[in-house]
């Protein structure tokens, strides 16, 4: 072995093996089926190489076999806690190959659901990242508000995870009536409780100390890994000139262009001293600051709704067209892509449905942030980039 | 089986002893975290304040399956976790239940017919006790699967009659329990 | 920049080496051989007008009619594309590359197709390229380390192909 | 002495029957079905990949030594603090805190053989007393640098801060800056790994 010059390091030169450990499919803090094979020196995690495939239930072989329409289901059951926001990107691809106009009244309602839903996926990650962290009761604050949220759904599409409510042409019913009031008394309901989360976890010293400084992602990495979402936006820089890197105010789709709303990158006036951009603090606080957002756009859809003129839903083509379309859109999680190509003999199964996980590209980081960290530190690396297995493994 | 099991015929002190033990295990049913897919998000709804576990007794997620005696799969097993759900399975403390919870656990659910990665039930991997079916199963129904349970913890006879506590084998999944006599599993 | 301009820029530069332009699809695409391959999209993340430099997307996709009765009337003879979906972090603006492989190498049965591996350039590309490996079975030259990434690894198949028939039994468990 | 010696012999009696009987409890009612595979090693699932019984770090033994000896070192400030409260208690009057100071009185007088044992602490003991706090005060003050010399050596030798990881410290690069080569394969090269090469 070669000696080092610095006399210090020779002198702890004493033999230490490193081992391997499993922080295996079945763990509290790994959200869900994901498998972490740690090279550990001490404390110090040398290595982290993620293992995958354990949720892997075959979508784009069904999605080969299933017409364009009956896949819906299955697009819910991929990130199952933003589940409108993938039908929206499905049903967005195939109307892109379709080349289908929809109504204006469908694609308000769109916007207010999947809005909802991204309120609902980013208190079920807050919870859970207070989890990891070892404390539970932002876990039962978060599902508190998420459960008012899933009677709302309920009352919309009669399902409280898996909706299929947004499907291709639009969506599946009208909004029940009185449900946009109950629904503004909610938004109502929500805004100062935002604060308590604040207090509870963002302004916490002990959360501070966990994820300051944790897990700092350099922009170049992010881009090179495709990295999206809270992701790549922790890591940006309104001041060093980095765009506001939302699919929603890039390439806006589902009429997101006539909202007014701000697209979160760091700096943030209140981040606490210690940390710093692109760490796991600020992907956590980009997320906090999304719900904030995501109510205005709610309110803003809200007031749009009573005069948005034609169906919620436009008539289905009889087939899919030949040709293939790819549409990303903004999920909870980051990019979520989904790639249609429809057969060239009249056929309304699509010949390939790939669809593209933002959570798979945000994961591949795993190893170069956990790489000289603690052990302590993986749940608060895993937790601020927010996976779910549903969508990493399809 | 423990010194005492089996070894007493039934009476007043020793059913009564019996359903002590039948209560004090039917209320503490200590479940192991084992979220797979949506019915994991389900399940932490149940765990949650609105449809609360704990007034089961049996809000105490246990990570290890050394604490736990009872098993809810929530979510799809495929073929790489299979081994994986055994191996925990058989690492848990007797007396054990399982719960499969969820269409994708019970059968297969929507990737029956298409999933070539998918096991078409956990009972052909872990014996099951109870079935919630499901995609996902609400909280209500989850905690109607754990009142079946403790409806079977409160039947066990384990002082008078040395029963047998693992289950059947169900007959789709091929391989047949032999009687004990033809060399099958004591 | 629209995709015709970008096109252009790509035939200044190329010439011949694009294989075809496919302007009026929805999402326009330019057809690549594989020996090209990393050139070309060394030469999009580099070139300060292009700067593609997220990779967002790699896609197998397998062209082939299992059932002979609707093969006369498919529309397209077998082969498998790998579709590659850019986007650039500096200009805003998507490309597509696609490269056209024989269904097998040199047409036996079981041989993968090979295409260069592009994890020098994009990090992603690493497990982008070992999930099209994976699952629809086409070999990527010069990758780090190219196993299977989804399916467990003693797994034989690669699923995604129109041709694959589902495994009857795992380790002893019934598959049908 | 025997009185004393028949407390302990009670005492332990009664502790370890306690324990005795709860465990055996146990033992006979819940059901035992030992098998292979339920004694593997649990790992999340996983089977265990090469042995948890490796060469720890060094580390890892400084960090236990220093925590036995300020373990001890509390040991001992209990008795030191009895008799330092008690002999306190002498000194003040016996109106403000009469409980106190009867118990100090009985056991830190009852030694001495005073005229009359369950009188009140008369002013040359009040005064010894203090003088007793004060020594004892003094005297722990010592037996406390002693070993806070011993914890600044530790300190600034840097055994406390030992978190860090050798790898960390060599190559801080590793996240730095953009690899604009291939990726290359980092040499797993760490300052007292366990591989011989």
């Amino acid at each position: 072995m070669a000696t080092v010059a610095d006399p210090t390091i020779v002198e702890f030169d004493v033999r230490t093996d490193e081992m391997l450990v499993n922080m295996g499919p079945q763990h509290p803090s790994t959200h869900g089926v994901l498998r972490l094979v740690l090279r550990t020196d001490g404390e110090v995690i040398s290595e982290a190489v993620p293992h995958m495939g354990y949720l892997h239930r075959c979508a784009e072989k069904i999605g080969e076999n299933v017409t364009a329409i009956q896949f819906i289901p299955y697009t819910d059951r991929m990130d199952y806690l933003a589940a409108m926001n993938m039908n929206l990107g499905y049903a967005l691809a195939v109307e892109k190959l379709c080349g289908m106009e929809i109504p204006e009244k469908a694609q308000v309602i769109r916007v207010i659901i999947a809005e909802l839903n991204r309120i609902a996926s980013h208190l079920v990650g807050m919870g859970t990242y207070g989890l990891d962290l070892g404390t539970f009761s932002p876990f039962l604050y978060a599902f508190r508000e998420r459960e008012m949220i899933l009677d709302l759904f309920e009352e919309v599409c009669g399902a409280r995870l898996t909706y299929s409510y947004i499907t291709i042409g639009g969506v599946h019913d009208d909004l029940p009536s009185g449900w946009t009031q109950r629904l503004q008394e909610f938004l109502d309901y929500l805004k100062p409780r935002i604060e308590e989360y604040h207090t509870l976890l963002t302004r916490n010293h002990i959360f501070v100390s966990r994820t300051a400084k944790i897990g700092i992602l350099p922009k170049h990495l992010a881009i090179s890994h495709a990295c999206s979402g809270p992701m790549l936006r922790g890591s940006l820089n309104r001041t060093s000139g980095d765009p506001d890197w939302d699919l929603r105010k890039i390439e806006p789709y589902s009429g997101y262009g006539a909202y007014d709303f701000r697209a979160i990158v760091p700096p943030f006036p209140e981040a606490p001293p210690e940390s710093v951009i692109g760490d796991c603090w600020h992907r956590f606080y980009v997320r906090m600051l999304e719900v904030i957002e995501s109510i205005k756009l709610c309110e803003q859809g809200l007031k749009r709704y009573p005069t948005a003129q034609g169906t919620h839903r436009a008539d289905l083509p009889k087939h899919l067209p030949a040709g293939e379309a790819y549409v990303e859109t903004e999920c909870p999680r980051g990019q979520m892509g989904f790639y249609v190509v429809g057969r060239p003999s009249k056929d309304s199964v699509p010949l390939r449905v790939r669809a593209k996980s933002s959570s798979f590209c945000n994961l591949s980081l795993c190893d170069e942030l956990c790489r000289g960290c603690l052990i302590a530190d993986i749940p608060a690396i895993v937790g601020s980039i927010d996976i779910v297995m549903g969508e990493i493994d399809r | 089986m423990g010194w005492l099991e089996g070894r007493f015929e039934e009476s007043v002190i020793t059913t009564s002893l019996e359903q002590a033990i039948n209560w004090a295990r039917q209320s503490s049913m200590w479940p192991m975290t084992f979220g797979l897919a949506c019915c994991a998000i389900e399940m932490m709804a149940t765990g949650a304040s609105r449809f609360d576990i704990d007034r089961f007794g049996a809000g105490a997620f246990r990570a290890t399956p050394r604490q736990a005696d009872l098993m809810i799969v929530a979510g799809t097993v495929n073929y790489k976790m299979a081994s994986r759900v055994r191996r925990l399975y058989n690492q848990m403390p007797d007396p054990k239940f399982v719960i499969a919870m969820g269409a994708c656990t019970c059968g297969g659910g929507p990737y029956y017919k298409y999933g070539y990665n998918v096991v078409k039930g956990v009972d052909l991997v872990v014996p099951v006790d109870v079935y919630v079916p499901g995609c996902p199963p609400r909280p209500e129904a989850l905690l109607e699967g754990l009142m079946r349970i403790q409806d079977k913890v409160r039947g066990m006879k384990d002082l008078t009659k040395n029963q047998q506590t693992d289950l059947p084998i169900p007959s789709r999944t091929g391989y047949t329990l032999l009687p004990a006599e033809l060399g099958g599993a004591v | 920049m629209t995709s015709a301009e970008i096109i252009s820029i790509l035939d200044q530069k190329f010439g011949d080496r694009i294989k075809a332009k496919n302007l009026e699809a929805k999402d326009p695409f330019v057809v690549v051989t594989p020996t090209d391959l990393v050139e070309i999209c060394r030469y999009l993340r580099d070139d300060a007008r292009l700067g593609f430099d997220m990779l967002n997307c790699v896609s197998g996709v397998d062209y082939l009619e299992p059932d002979p009765k609707k093969a006369a009337k498919a529309g397209f003879d077998p082969h498998m594309e790998v579709v590659y979906h850019f986007q650039s972090f500096r200009n805003k603006h998507r490309f597509v590359v696609k490269v056209i492989l024989p269904r097998w190498k040199d047409d036996k049965a079981g041989e993968l197709p090979e295409v260069p591996s592009l994890a020098s350039l994009f990090n992603i590309a690493n497990w982008h390229e070992r999930e099209v490996y994976d699952l629809t079975g086409v070999w990527f030259t010069g990758h780090p380390d190219l196993t299977r990434i989804l399916l467990s690894d003693d797994w034989v198949g690669h699923p995604l192909r129109k041709d694959y028939e589902f495994p009857l039994e795992y380790h002893g468990i019934r598959g049908r | 002495m025997t009185q004393l010696v028949g407390y302990m012999l009670l005492f332990v009696a009664v502790g370890a029957g306690f324990i005795f009987v709860h465990l055996m409890a146990g033992k006979l009612i819940r059901p035992a079905k030992p098998d292979a595979e339920k004694a593997t090693i649990y790992e999340c699932g996983e089977p265990t990949i090469g042995s948890a019984w490796i060469q720890f770090d060094l580390r890892f033994y400084v960090v236990a030594l220093l925590f036995v000896v300020f373990d001890v070192e509390v040991a001992f400030f209990f008795p030191w603090a009895v008799v330092f409260g008690q002999a306190n208690a002498l000194t003040r009057d016996a109106t403000d805190n009469p409980g106190q100071t009867a118990t100090a009185q009985n056991d830190l007088l009852q030694v001495f053989d005073r005229p009359n044992k369950d009188a009140g602490a008369t002013p040359e003991e009040k005064e010894a007393a203090g003088q007793l706090s004060v020594l004892a005060f003094a005297d722990i003050l010592v037996f406390f640098g002693v070993l806070l010399v011993g914890f600044a050596y530790l300190w600034k030798r840097g055994d406390l801060a030992w978190v860090r990881s050798t790898l960390a410290e060599r190559e801080p690069a590793v996240t730095g800056p953009p690899p604009k080569t291939a990726p290359v394969q980092l040499e797993r090269e760490l300052v007292g790994a366990g591989h011989e090469h």
